[in-house]
């Protein structure tokens, strides 16, 4: 333990301001994931684990488009694109079959294409660790605000991170089409009853979040190193958010993402060794407070 | 044996029930009836423990049970069937029972002896007799008819030889006839088990068919109580009850139960 | 129907798999160990996961010098024939796979091709059967040097960590002289390799240069993705150098992630893993003048052996050799070394002539590697410390490590530790 | 009387069961053979007691490798540093188990669902980040090293391979019976009410909590038993065991099973085995060739094996005796 650090870095506002933006983009990228998963698991009531691999997806999509096109606008929207299809066709062909079944069914299915998409990953791409590299564009000096560091790249993932989540958030509270999710949510039933077709509805869901997960991936690949299995420790991650923020609550989801993110940060200064441990402390702590997570319906 | 006061309860500021002060004589047999949202479901819920009481006590043949677990308050003689039949779908009708009588005996813990007990057993046929599901007995409960589940639903609470049992529409969802059996069923076990029996109904017919007295719950609150023949007469009741008709009646006691408990 | 169907399908998969196990099971043979017949080397190895890309190397490495052996008459006449095997990097795995290998396979030597837990495992294995044993990956120090996991069956022929960090320290001590270094700050996995290692070295740097002083540890997660709180944590500690035992993946995205915070401007870093071509190759614009062991490059040492032994592995695998796959082929050379003197392929008498073998070696730092018999690990391989340039060689200024000063140090640091 | 039911029943298959196994080593001399089946035996143990908790109990842990992590490490760990004899450490380490189940399981029984699952999932990963830092006790991410030693008791010498197998067999073969036996008292059935309708089984007046615990502290000391019979095979004990994965193979092995008959854990735990042991041989691509295959099992049979196996013989003898079907209720909730 380090406590001595963490004291003096809050006491430092350039010390907190670094710190912050480290656990902010942290967070953000955790939320875009988190958020699908969230997603997917309010309106199909589906643990979905293969989202990981959705994330691993879109970061290898992005290495490719990258190096294609070379033009970092385009991979974000290609990324992202390409692996709402893959959620699409996944959900159609696969996850549709396992509806309404034991969820531990749904589970198998989807730990059984984890590994598919390792080694498929492992195949296309090669066993090698890649990394995509810093577009030229933030291949630029950080900026100093208050003292403290922040890397302009950064600032544009947490800006789009945001814009994204909006987007959702307005999607899903304005839309007729987000009235008809949270409807599913709240009852299948009801909205089988208005005549509206469920299966189009879940492909539809399914590929949102294998969408954000897709961006997400993109917005991490030119600093994280690509290795077949890297969507794992995030899939985890992304579960202790949807956890503690409620599983199907996006709000819940993005709360929980950012406080993960700065006990993250902050808990490197204070306990340098136990990062990981803080993190499911905090899940343990919120679930045995609000058994069904921060913003989680109670479930009677 | 079981009375009420100034029970209240509200669910995020909507009160559901409002200061009800009832009680229910030994071994009668009582009826309550009341519109959509009347706070029916409501009532039994906190009597039999499933929720705490804002303000007003319950009291069990003059013992307070307010606020104690349902466990607690079963073993204090309360037994409830529930609206939806809640049975054990992948258990047998012999199972269930015999499980339940070890519950009641205590035994539900054992792990020396092997399932089912004997003692257990033979009074679970008794009570499968009683009920007439002795033919049923080895099938999946998720397997019989919707009103062989209700009454072996109601032969759970029976099990537990309760004092008091509340029944919530005993005959919900059931066909006309079928309604006649089981609540002439009913009729026949009340007066076999000298219990005090407490039933939500919403068919009239029945309810004044059989009921020694009624009990009218409109918001929260009691409207009225008395003899069949009195409230037949009471002209709130009939501005406030009978006027609605039987599909609205329906479609109420379901939204009831997509709340649950 | 289709159902019934769907059924039929799969009880047919399943019947053959089952059967082909209790084939492999039951069928086990007693393997008969005449002379002639060839001899099966048994290898586990991490060929999935984070880490695939060294097993695989280590693999190849050993497949490129098996078959020159072979073609030059095989151990003391008998063909070798390789088992190898993937762990997936579980050491239970690896214990496993090391008794399968021997005890269904008949494989009479096992190569431990794994990293340090896995190493551990399959070295209990070692015990229990007795097998004669080369650890080739795992670097941890206590493998070969605490007496009490000392077994006369298990070899170590790779680097050793402390090995390492006395040639690094000495290197690390005259930097920081030169360029006055004094507060330093360390960032390593936090797993025992880098732990033992990151403490040593800085130790090692305190020994040779007092004034040094660490203000600050990280200790990200082994694969830990975002190194963004690690990096913050230098900023807020400003040292003004670094010592990193990252490696692999890890340490490109680290680097990554340090160029977006200009890091290494301000920081004089020392990644000893930076050197191995999977992180040359794989780390976009690599900045320049990092400080780096070398893991394995074709430019040290600076033989002809040595590149004509790198050319060849890329021209067979087309990817240049990693760490792990010159430490396998080392192993090789050693049983080939071993068989011919001891006119034998037999376990027991190549572990007698195997301790204190010198053999030479493109590795060598003069040309030579040795099995130093005392606790039967390798000595005398190529060592050293130079800094990175952005192409090919990657690598320039190398300073080679002083054997004679390493073992001196290395006796001490045992004495301390009570291993000798 | 002795009926299909009865205890004395049970015992009499197990004796028959290590019967046939002190044979199958004579028959075949394969070490391999005996190495398999004392691996089946630690994980058979592990997945049948989690199927204890999901199958019987219907509660999905994520967590329950802890108890395996904790059986593997004290056992290892009373045997290195304390001289007492095997059993002694052997009976020591179930209690840990279950005074780890008692507290784990006294914050978690409470959740429902999913949230009982990742809180398991997070007191495990807690487990195991505290087996990664004690590195003086636990030799940290280098798992326990110098081996076991293994005084001999009752003429038993665990050294000798054989030797653990017969004891591995036979800690297997009890600890089914046992858990069998568990399952058939009245308290497996009071877990099965609890299972299809916990708040009805309430209102029953059963004291559902304290149900829940009792289960996760007895599967706890089974998973337990199964991390001794490990730890002794790699004669030392890692990190891994402790970790969620060790917990995802037992769901896994389960649902390859099938999760509604007592054995299907077992012949759950043969497959996977015989999976990996099998797919390692011949292919890197390890995951994809299991993938495929899991996704048989998940979208061919929908079931376990077992399970399928089981209802096909229902449904011959259903034919046989042409009994009538009956319609399917949808399962009720409270």
């Amino acid at each position: 333990m380090d406590l001595a650090t963490l004291a003096t870095c809050l006491s430092s506002s350039a010390c907190i301001v670094t710190q912050s933006t480290g656990g902010l983009i942290i967070g953000m990228l955790l939320f875009l994931v988190a958020a699908g998963l969230t997603l997917i698991f309010g309106v199909l009531k589906v643990v979905n684990f293969t989202h990981g691999s959705f994330y691993m997806l879109g970061a290898y999509f992005a290495l490719t488009i990258y190096q294609l096109t070379g033009s970092y606008t385009l991979t974000i929207l290609g990324a992202g694109a390409a692996t709402a299809i893959v959620a699409l066709v996944f959900e159609r062909l696969f996850i549709s079959r396992v509806y309404g079944q034991n969820v531990l069914m749904q589970l198998l299915v989807c730990y059984g294409f984890v590994l598919i998409f390792d080694d498929l990953v492992k195949i296309i791409w090669g066993v090698e660790f890649k990394s995509m590299g810093m577009p030229p564009a933030f291949q630029v000096p950080p900026l100093f605000i208050a003292g403290g560091l922040v890397p302009p790249f950064y600032l544009f993932v947490v800006g789009v991170a945001l814009v994204i989540g909006l987007t959702l958030w307005l999607v899903i509270e304005r839309t007729r089409l987000g009235k008809t999710v949270r409807a599913a949510a709240y009852n299948p039933s009801m909205v089988a009853a208005l005549g509206i077709n469920t299966g189009y509805l879940y492909g539809l869901v399914f590929a949102l979040g294998g969408l954000l997960a897709g961006f997400a991936g993109a917005l991490a690949a030119p600093v994280r190193s690509l290795t077949p299995g890297m969507g794992f420790s995030i899939l985890i991650e992304s579960f202790i958010v949807t956890v503690i923020g409620g599983m199907g609550s996006i709000v819940g989801a993005f709360v929980a993402a950012l406080a993960i993110g700065l006990i993250r940060s902050f808990g490197s200064l204070g306990f340098p060794l136990f990062t990981d441990g803080l993190m499911y402390l905090f899940m343990a702590l919120v679930l045995i407070a609000r058994p069904t997570g921060l913003f989680g319906k109670e479930i009677a | 044996m079981l009375a009420v006061e100034g029970l209240s309860k509200s669910f995020g500021g909507v009160a559901a029930m409002q200061n009800v002060t009832l009680d229910f004589a030994a071994g009668s047999l009582t009826a309550i009836i009341g519109p959509n949202g009347a706070g029916k479901t409501t009532f039994f819920n906190l009597i039999s423990g499933a929720m705490r009481p804002d303000r007003g006590s319950v009291k069990l043949a003059g013992e307070d049970i307010g606020g104690l677990s349902p466990t607690q308050i079963v073993r204090r003689g309360i037994a409830r069937a529930f609206q939806i039949a809640n049975i054990f779908p992948s258990l047998t009708v012999e199972a269930i029972l015999t499980a339940t009588v070890q519950a009641h005996l205590g035994y539900s813990e054992r792990i020396t002896r092997r399932f089912p007990l004997p003692e257990c057993r033979d009074r679970a046929f008794e009570v499968m007799t009683m009920l007439g599901l002795s033919d049923k007995a080895a099938l999946l409960s998720s397997s019989l008819s919707h009103g062989d589940q209700k009454l072996l639903d109601i032969g759970l609470a029976l099990v537990l030889e309760p004092r008091v049992l509340l029944l919530d529409e005993p005959t919900a969802g059931m066909g006309p006839e079928e309604r006649w059996q089981m609540i002439a069923k009913v009729q026949e076990l009340w007066e076999r088990q000298k219990m005090t029996l407490v039933f939500i109904e919403h068919d009239m017919d029945i309810v004044f068919k059989i009921a020694q007295s009624i009990r009218v719950l409109c918001y929260g609150r009691v409207l009225a109580e008395g003899s069949p023949s009195e409230i037949r007469g009471n002209p709130e009741v009939i501005a406030a009850y009978l006027g609605t008709s039987q599909e609205t009646r329906n479609q109420e006691s379901r939204s009831q139960e997509t709340r649950g408990l | 129907m289709t159902h019934a169907r769907r059924n039929r399908i799969d009880r047919r998969t399943l019947l053959k798999s089952a059967a082909a196990s209790t084939v492999g099971l039951l069928a086990a043979p007693m393997v008969a160990r005449s002379e002639n017949k060839s001899i099966k080397i048994g290898m586990s190895t991490i060929l999935s996961g984070r880490v695939a890309q060294l097993g695989t190397s280590s693999r190849n490495a050993v497949m490129m010098e098996i078959e020159k052996v072979n073609a030059a008459g095989g151990l003391a006449g008998r063909q070798i024939e390789m088992v190898i095997r993937d762990s997936k990097g579980q050491p239970q795995e690896a214990a496993r796979l090391s008794r399968e290998l021997v005890n269904s396979d008949g494989c009479e030597i096992l190569i431990d091709a794994e990293a340090s837990s896995g190493a551990f495992a399959v070295h209990e294995v070692a015990r229990d059967l007795g097998m004669l044993t080369l650890h080739t990956n795992s670097e941890t120090s206590s493998l070969s040097a605490d007496p009490k996991l000392h077994l006369p069956n298990a070899f170590r022929v790779c680097r050793q960590g402390v090995h390492d960090c006395i040639v690094g320290g000495a290197y690390a001590a005259k930097v920081a002289k030169t360029k006055n270094l004094t507060k330093w700050m360390t960032t390593s996995p936090d797993y025992a390799y880098g732990r033992d290692t990151t403490g040593e070295y800085m130790s090692y740097v305190k020994y040779f240069n007092p004034d040094v002083e660490v203000v600050g540890e990280a200790w990200p997660k082994l694969f830990q993705p975002d190194y963004t709180e690690v990096l913050t944590k230098i900023l807020q500690t400003k040292p003004q150098a670094l010592y990193s035992c990252l490696w692999g993946g890890d340490v490109t995205a680290f680097i990554d992630q340090g160029n977006i915070y200009a890091l290494f401007g301000q920081v004089e870093t020392f990644a000893v893993n930076m050197a191995d071509y999977t992180a040359l190759t794989a780390v976009k614009n690599l900045p320049k003048g990092i400080h780096s062991g070398n893991r394995y490059i074709k430019t040290f040492p600076n033989t002809p052996e040595n590149a004509a032994w790198a050319d060849a592995y890329r021209a067979k695998y087309n990817e240049y050799p990693t760490n792990w796959a010159w430490e396998n082929a080392s192993a090789i050379h050693f049983l080939a070394a071993a068989a011919k003197k001891a006119n034998s392929a037999d376990g027991a008498k190549l572990a007698e002539v195997m301790k204190g073998l010198t053999i030479a070696s493109p590795f060598g730092a003069d040309g030579n590697i040795t099995l130093r018999a005392e606790d039967q690990t390798m000595v005398g391989y190529a060592i050293g410390w130079g800094t990175t340039i952005s192409t090919e060689p990657y690598v320039t200024d190398m300073t080679a490590g002083d054997w004679k000063q390493i073992l001196e140090l290395e006796a001490e640091w045992k004495k301390k530790k009570n291993y000798a | 009387m002795m009926t299909r039911h009865s205890l004395a029943f049970d015992v009499l298959l197990g004796v028959a069961a290590l019967a046939v196994l002190a044979i199958v080593p004579l028959v075949f001399p394969s070490k391999a053979l005996v190495d398999f089946m004392i691996r089946f035996s630690a994980y058979a143990l592990f997945a049948t007691s989690l199927n204890f908790l999901v199958g019987y109990g219907g509660m999905v842990s994520f967590g329950h490798g802890m108890f395996f992590g904790l059986g593997a490490y004290s056992f290892a760990l009373l045997m290195q540093r304390t001289g007492m004899p095997i059993p002694a450490a052997f009976a020591l380490t179930l209690l840990l188990c279950a005074a780890l189940g008692l507290v784990v399981g006294a914050i978690c029984v409470r959740l429902k669902e999913i949230y009982f699952a990742f809180l398991t999932l997070a007191f495990q990963m807690l487990v195991h980040s505290l087996i990664i830092l004690w590195v003086p006790l636990t030799g940290g991410d280098q798992g326990l090293r110098g081996g076991i030693p293994r005084p001999p008791f009752l003429g038993i010498n665990l050294a000798n391979q054989t030797h653990l197998y017969f004891t591995s067999c036979t800690l297997l073969i009890i600890g089914l019976i046992l858990m069998h036996h568990l399952v058939q008292s009245p308290f497996g059935y009071t877990l099965r009410m609890i299972r299809d309708n916990a708040a009805r089984a309430n209102f029953l007046g059963v004291a559902v909590f304290r149900v829940r615990l009792i289960a996760f502290v007895m599967a706890g000391i089974f998973a337990g038993t199964g991390g001794v019979i490990m730890s002794l095979f790699v004669s030392g004990a890692y990190p891994e065991f402790a970790y969620w994965t060790i917990s995802g193979e037992g769901i896994f092995i389960i649902m390859l099973g099938g999760l509604n008959a007592f054995l299907g854990p077992a012949v759950g735990t043969v497959i996977l085995l015989v999976l990996n042991d099998v797919v390692t041989r011949h292919t890197e691509y390890y995951g994809l060739t299991l993938g495929i295959i899991i996704l048989l099992f998940a979208l061919g049979l929908r079931r376990g094996l077992l399970d399928v196996l089981i209802d096909l013989w229902h449904r011959h003898a259903a034919f046989a005796r042409a009994g009538k079907k009956a319609g399917s209720v949808p399962k009720a909730s409270l």
